[in-house]
């Protein structure tokens, strides 16, 4: 009997990426002004701050199937606001700890910094998260109810 | 000396004499010997229907939210779990402090009735009355009195109960209670679950988590679920949509353990409410637990300070960079 | 009296294989140890529990589930859409385990889902199922189906009745379809020794003193307790969770709901509360039942009167389920006296 | 409610769109997305045709929303907004999608990968528009004074330029006198002529000024504040002092690197061309006959890699100086490539070579070696065009070293949140688009301490701020960009989690007066002083507090679309 062969559709993992207006934003603006080429996989989503992402957003992209969400914003001491990068960071240590817990891998949800200036770290970043999480395959939790 | 129901009737029945109150938020019997049920006075009068013994799991602290308009003081009992959620509703204004009379008693534990008739092998309807001596309850069955080590048949929140006694108090009646023998290793429980490998992990909560019915008990009996209007009740945007598969029960949990973050007291109400069982203070802990170990926070102890996740210090870890 | 002809019994040890045979050709549901006893699809007759005095969800999920896609839909070139209908119960199924309250309540869904309006999804799953009963003779302090002029110790709303008697169950068949599944799986039953019905008397001795409320006339002492602040002293302790309304084998209200997904999407069904705020809220932000009050009188009036209404039915089987399950201990029992005694009245 | 009618509008950006992404295909899927009433490409959606396209598309198809698929927020987001308001839609009903620089500049390479990245991008920003909402700009005064921080040739050409337009200006310069690096150099090139002329009769404008409140020394402690309205807290002279400004022009220029290297330091003939300018300024330069300059030390090397551009002139200048004064020296310049940009500029290095000035090319790869223990006695190079190492006499070595930023830039941008770049200097807004603009409104930089810059370019930039700056100025009125926090009194329940949270004590909990609420304790935002980060919003637990323009329902629609739900 003939083999029947699998026919195995590469797996893109889709990431979202929030990023702040005046870090994140701005170093993902420098890394095209400065055509670093990238994976295609990671959306981006301006906010104006990183601290304007709540957990609940981050969780319902999971849930709703998406491979991975990052938050991007500018270095500690480094926020446009003074302090909402601060706020964001113990959010996402509790979160990324929570989620771990639940049995979803700690690379599907990351926080990163990127400064304006940090464009080779924006596409430095997008390749890693692409990578790691091509590497884990689907998310395992995400419905589209 | 521990509280008798005859010394909370009588300390009651004075406050409503002298003023003090108004209105009162205690326990009584319920529909059987093995259940106690909120009970709401308006006067001294029926004080003789209060209650006060192990079975008094009730966080009544909740109720508070529904006697904010009322002419005079509200009196309520508490706990030492639930003068901590008290706590919490101060911190976040949802009650007035000089509004609520707190009646402190200082707690031995709580019985856990599914593992009592378990140890027992009695069916409910044979229990008669169920009451604290020292590190043992007492229980009168028909038959007689049965002697009940408590660390067979607390509930799983009293085995790491650190705070029997009452932080907050405008009278404490009974002696209070520093700590409990039997607590000592904290998070057990968590530590086992965050040893399982990720694998494990998912198996272990998509198996609980497909259990849940979402009828909301765990959210509606919390103290620091409080809400007026729940994200999850919200037309507009839809956080969570009405169906009942895993994904959404994850969104459903994992939002609910994060806006207790910092807030929950481990009273342990989510998960005596749950009908089907699902370890809620396995998730709440895990949020406890890493809140304390990063950032130094146990909720519910002081109402000066500022909940962990609306602050920051510029050494705060930092595992992102 | 145990009917000769379509009676016989099963030794225990039988009963597992009996099961596994059941599973390869229904889908069998049976009651499942898993964070409680509830009713779920087994694969195997290893899996079901038998201890229990009844599970904590009632089996009506099998019936009416939590969720139900009614259809789904999908784009198609012509700007328009195409309709595939929801999953439909394809094969038999067997609900083994169900207890005589429970069987009882499918009855009163009866009413609901094949009224006036049928209920395809709801009737096309009662049709394909037989319902193996087991026999109460161990009932809950919570219990009170005599109330509703239940004998938990009957088969009236089974297709078949297992009741236990020792070493052996007793089966009867009290339908045609029970009669067929008997006879399809007629190896493992054996014919009655003549003790039987001896034994089944002695084990209903445990029935007795089981609590039965007199609610001939609760549809008429209810009624002038519309408003009443009755209903304000249960209102103040009830958190307005679902628990009540989702345990109860009678509960059957519903919302519906669309998924819009960019290639189509599905329209579901599912449960709802009337517990809940959002229950009757209007698109206008208006809400007939704005506090739990009035919702807790709503239920209330639903089960003791409204349904009576149209139906002469109560909508409660005395399961105590709502009773066992709340976490405040709100007693349907003891309201059901203060109607009935006059003591809930307006003051 | 209106029901939405969205246009989306695909920008070619003549190829560097339509290079990589299929923009036709793009414009054909926006076309079957829930609410779209129009879609079409643009060739340059922000060239005048296209913007009278949308003007245009606004009225024929009653168009409520408008997206535009094309390059970034950051620089043509007021653009198009203000398309949409000159064609009587409110500007706020206006979304960017981002498909250049977050999309065909970065996957060049995956034209199919990439246009479907796009169309996702695209659908994310209709689902947000729909949901937008028309908003009024909050106006705020401006305060009719400037802060340049920087006394140098950029910062007191600004000062000057806004004082003599009659604004009230703070000068604040750490050193305790006026003129900053100017004061060191020796000659100006290409004119030769002595600094001190320039700085001398700029310092006395300065100072003469009744609007320049000169602050030396002083250094910036603190500014809070957004456009028009700035508090800021200077140290000067150990003493704290406070203002109000409307503006802030940054100019604090760039320091010499020190290298160490060619035995700078160590050696004690061993200079750099600021070393030598002064030398050379005191009369001390001293006997010479065997000169070597070299050029691009510390500089274009993989750790600084950016060419500061003045050294060359600075060593062409000082190599015909060093000729000039002893015709008969050997001077040698060692380069890797010479920077003479401008006519002027190639006039004047042509003249030093006329002038016996001898030029040669040496590569990094196998840069000039010293020869000499406690002295240079000579230079060895690899001479490029000869092919052939040589060995020069030396007796004195000069070394052109590149500007590097301040060290105190780090501070002073977390004070005022502006960035700095790469290398350490200070980072504009954007490099052609606003090149003298920070991102954060109402402050401005000009000088070295954006770029090695020469006096002209100082002077030049100095203006170009002071002009930019004047502008609110002499408005008198900003607006705030509608993206400030709302309370729904209604669902509050005046936790005050999100005045915790607010980092600029906007938010107060406050008796309600609206009716039906009366004494109701709820959050109140004050739009003067919110910023519109959106911190309260994350934090509310109910969601009570929205940020306009970034609401939960914009947000999770976006998130719910790139998901496939609708």
């Amino acid at each position: 009997m003939p083999d029947t062969k699998e026919v195995q559709t590469e797996f893109k993992p889709k990431i979202l990426a929030f990023c702040c207006n005046w870090c994140a934003y701005a170093g993902a603006d420098l890394a095209g002004v400065s055509r670093f080429q990238m994976p295609t996989n990671v959306r981006v989503i301006r906010v104006m701050c990183s601290g304007r992402v709540p957990p609940e957003l981050v969780i319902r992209a999971l849930a709703n199937g998406l491979d991975g969400v990052m938050i991007l914003g500018c270095h500690p001491g480094d926020c446009h606001y003074s302090e909402g990068n601060y706020l964001t960071r113990r959010r996402a240590h509790v979160l990324k700890r929570l989620l771990e817990y639940i049995g979803i891998e700690p690379e599907r949800f990351q926080l990163r910094w990127v400064s304006a200036a940090e464009g080779a770290k924006f596409s430095a970043v997008v390749k890693e998260a692409a990578d790691k999480i091509t590497a884990l395959g689907p998310n395992r939790w995400g419905d589209k109810r | 000396m521990k509280a008798t129901s005859e010394e909370v009737q009588t300390s009651v029945k004075k406050l409503f004499e002298d003023g003090s109150i108004g209105h009162f938020i205690g326990y009584e019997t319920g529909s059987d010997s093995l259940h106690v049920t909120p009970c709401f006075l308006k006067s001294g009068q029926a004080a003789s229907r209060l209650v006060w013994n192990p079975l008094c799991a009730n966080n009544l602290s909740k109720y508070l939210l529904d006697f904010k308009k009322v002419e005079g003081k509200v009196g309520i009992m508490v706990k030492g779990c639930d003068s901590r959620s008290v706590v919490e509703l101060l911190k976040e204004n949802q009650i007035d402090r000089d509004k609520v009379f707190i009646v402190g008693i200082p707690c031995g534990g709580i019985v856990d009735t599914e593992k009592l008739l378990a140890v027992l092998g009695i069916s409910p309807g044979e229990v008669v009355a169920v009451d604290d001596d020292g590190d043992a309850f007492l229980i009168t069955i028909r038959e007689g009195t049965r002697r009940v080590q408590k660390e067979q048949v607390l509930r799983g929140e009293c085995l790491a109960c650190r705070y029997p006694t009452s932080v907050i108090y405008d009278v404490l009646l009974g002696e209070a209670v520093s700590s409990l023998p039997w607590v000592n290793n904290d998070y057990i429980r968590v530590k086992e679950l965050e040893a399982l490998s990720l694998a494990e992990k998912e198996r272990y909560w998509k198996r609980e988590l497909s259990q849940c019915i979402r009828c909301y008990a765990c959210r509606n009996i919390c103290p620091v679920c409080n809400c007026p209007e729940c994200i999850f009740d919200k037309k507009a945007p839809r956080w969570l949509s009405k169906a009942n598969d895993v994904s959404e029960n994850l969104v459903y949990h994992l939002v609910r353990a994060f806006h207790v973050a910092g807030k929950c007291v481990d009273c342990g109400e989510c998960e005596r409410a749950c009908p089907m069982n699902i370890p809620l203070r396995s998730l709440n802990k895990k949020v406890e637990k890493d809140l304390l170990e990063l950032f130094g926070y146990t909720a519910g102890i002081d109402v000066e300070q500022q909940p962990p996740l609306t602050t920051y210090q510029v050494g705060d870890l930092d595992e992102f960079l | 009296m145990v009917s000769q002809a379509k009676s016989k019994i099963i030794e225990k040890s039988r009963l597992t294989e009996l099961l596994d045979k059941l599973a390869q050709g229904y889908d069998l549901i049976g009651p499942v140890q898993a964070n409680g006893v509830s009713f779920r699809r087994v694969e195997s007759g290893s899996e079901v529990t038998l201890d229990y005095i009844n599970s904590v969800l009632s089996p009506k999920n099998a019936f009416f589930p939590q969720t139900e896609t009614l259809f789904r839909f999908s784009r198609d070139d012509n700007q328009g859409f195409r309709i595939e209908p929801g999953a439909e119960a394809d094969r038999e199924q067997v609900i083994f385990g169900i207890r005589p309250c429970d069987a009882r309540s499918l009855r009163l869904m009866d009413i609901v889902f094949n009224g006036q309006y049928k209920d395809s999804y709801y009737l096309n799953r009662r049709e394909k199922t037989s319902l193996i009963g087991l026999a109460c003779f161990n009932p809950d302090e919570t219990c009170f189906c005599p109330t509703f002029g239940i004998d938990p110790a009957s088969g009236e709303d089974v297709d078949i009745l297992f009741s236990d008697i020792g070493d052996r169950y007793l089966v009867e068949a009290s339908t045609d379809k029970g009669a067929a599944l008997l006879d399809r799986f007629a190896k493992f039953f054996a014919e009655l020794r003549g003790d039987e019905e001896q034994l089944r008397e002695a084990r209903k001795a445990g029935l007795a003193g089981m609590k039965k409320l007199d609610v001939s006339a609760i549809a008429d002492k209810i009624a002038p307790l519309y408003g009443s602040n009755y209903w304000e002293s249960i209102s103040l302790k009830c958190l307005g969770c679902g628990i009540c309304t989702y345990l109860c084998p009678t509960c059957h209200c519903f919302d519906i709901a669309d998924v819009n997904l960019d290639e189509g999407g599905e329209r579901f069904r599912c449960w709802d509360s009337c517990m809940f705020p959002e229950f009757t809220l209007m698109a206008s932000g208006e809400n007939p039942r704005p506090n739990r009050k009035t919702r807790i009188q709503q239920r209330f009036f639903h089960k003791l009167k409204y349904f009576h209404d149209r139906s002469a039915e109560l909508a409660c089987v005395g399961c105590g389920r709502c009773l066992r399950y709340c976490p405040v201990n709100i007693d349907i029992t003891q309201i059901i006296e203060d109607v009935i005694s006059g003591k809930a009245r307006n003051e | 409610m209106v029901a939405p009618r969205i246009g989306v509008f695909v920008c070619h950006c003549g190829t560097n769109i339509a290079g990589i992404v299929n923009v036709p295909e793009v414009v054909e899927y926006a076309r079957g997305l829930p609410y779209v009433v129009h879609a079409e490409a643009n060739l340059y959606t922000c060239s005048e045709e296209g913007i009278s396209s949308i003007k245009h598309a606004i009225k024929e198809y009653d168009l409520n929303r408008v997206v535009v698929a094309s390059c970034t927020p950051r620089t043509h987001q007021p653009l198009f907004r203000n398309a949409c308001a000159d064609a009587g839609l409110n500007p706020y009903l206006f979304e960017f999608v981002n498909i250049r620089e977050h999309c065909s500049w970065v996957h060049m390479r995956n034209h199919q990968e990439a246009t479907e990245k796009a169309k996702e991008l695209v659908k994310m920003g209709v689902a947000k528009a729909r949901w937008l909402e028309a908003q009024e700009e909050f106006e705020s005064g401006v305060y009719p004074a400037a802060m340049v921080i920087g006394g140098g040739v950029a910062g007191m050409s600004a000062a000057l330029n806004l004082a003599n337009q009659g604004f009230e200006v703070h000068l604040v310069e750490k050193e305790p006198k006026l003129g900053g690096r100017l004061l060191k150099l020796n000659r100006l090139f290409p004119i030769n002529k002595d600094p001190s002329e320039l700085v001398e009769s700029v310092v006395k404008a300065v100072e003469g000024h009744s609007k320049i409140r000169l602050h030396m020394p002083a250094v910036v402690k603190a500014a809070s504040g957004y456009i028009g309205n700035f508090d800021v807290s200077i140290d000067e002279d150990g003493q704290e002092t406070s203002f109000k400004v409307g503006v802030i022009i940054v100019a604090t220029g760039a320091q010499v690197l020190e290298p160490k290297l060619y035995g700078y330091g160590k050696l004690d003939n061993v200079l750099t061309q600021l070393g030598l300018e002064q030398r050379l300024k005191d009369g001390e330069v001293g006997e010479f006959q065997n000169v070597v300059m070299i050029n691009c030390v510390g500089a274009r090397i993989a750790e600084r890699p950016y060419c500061s551009r003045l050294c060359c002139m600075t060593a062409i200048k000082n190599a015909a100086l060093m000729k000039e004064i002893n015709p008969k020296a050997n001077v040698y310049v060692l380069h890797r490539d010479l920077m003479t940009y401008g006519v002027e500029f190639e006039e004047y290095y042509r003249k030093a070579k006329e002038a016996g000035v001898r030029f040669i090319r040496y590569t990094l790869s196998n840069p000039p070696k010293v020869v000499g223990r406690k002295r240079v006695k000579a230079v060895k190079v690899y001479d490029e065009l000869m092919d052939m190492e040589v060995e020069l006499p030396c007796d004195l070595l000069v070394l052109a070293t590149p500007l590097i930023p301040n060290d105190d830039n780090a501070e002073l941008s977390k004070i005022l949140k502006v960035p700095i770049g790469d290398g350490g200097f200070f980072l504009e807004a954007h490099v052609k688009l606003r090149p003298v603009e920070f991102a954060m409104d109402g402050i401005y930089v000009a000088g070295s301490c954006r770029w090695p810059a020469d006096i002209r370019e100082s002077i030049t930039q100095g203006y170009a701020a002071a002009s930019e700056a004047v502008i609110p100025l002499r408005r008198g009125l900003v607006k705030v960009e509608a993206i400030t926090a709302t309370v729904d009194p209604k669902i509050c329940k005046g936790c005050g989690i999100c005045a915790l949270v607010c980092p600029f004590d906007a938010i107060e909990l406050k008796e309600s007066k609206i009716r039906g609420l009366e004494g109701k304790i709820v959050s109140e935002v004050n739009a003067a002083l919110c910023k519109g980060c959106g911190l309260c919003a994350a934090a509310c637990p109910n969601r009570a507090i929205q940020q306009r323009g970034f609401t939960d329902m914009q947000l999770l629609s976006m998130v719910n679309a790139l998901s496939g739900k609708r």
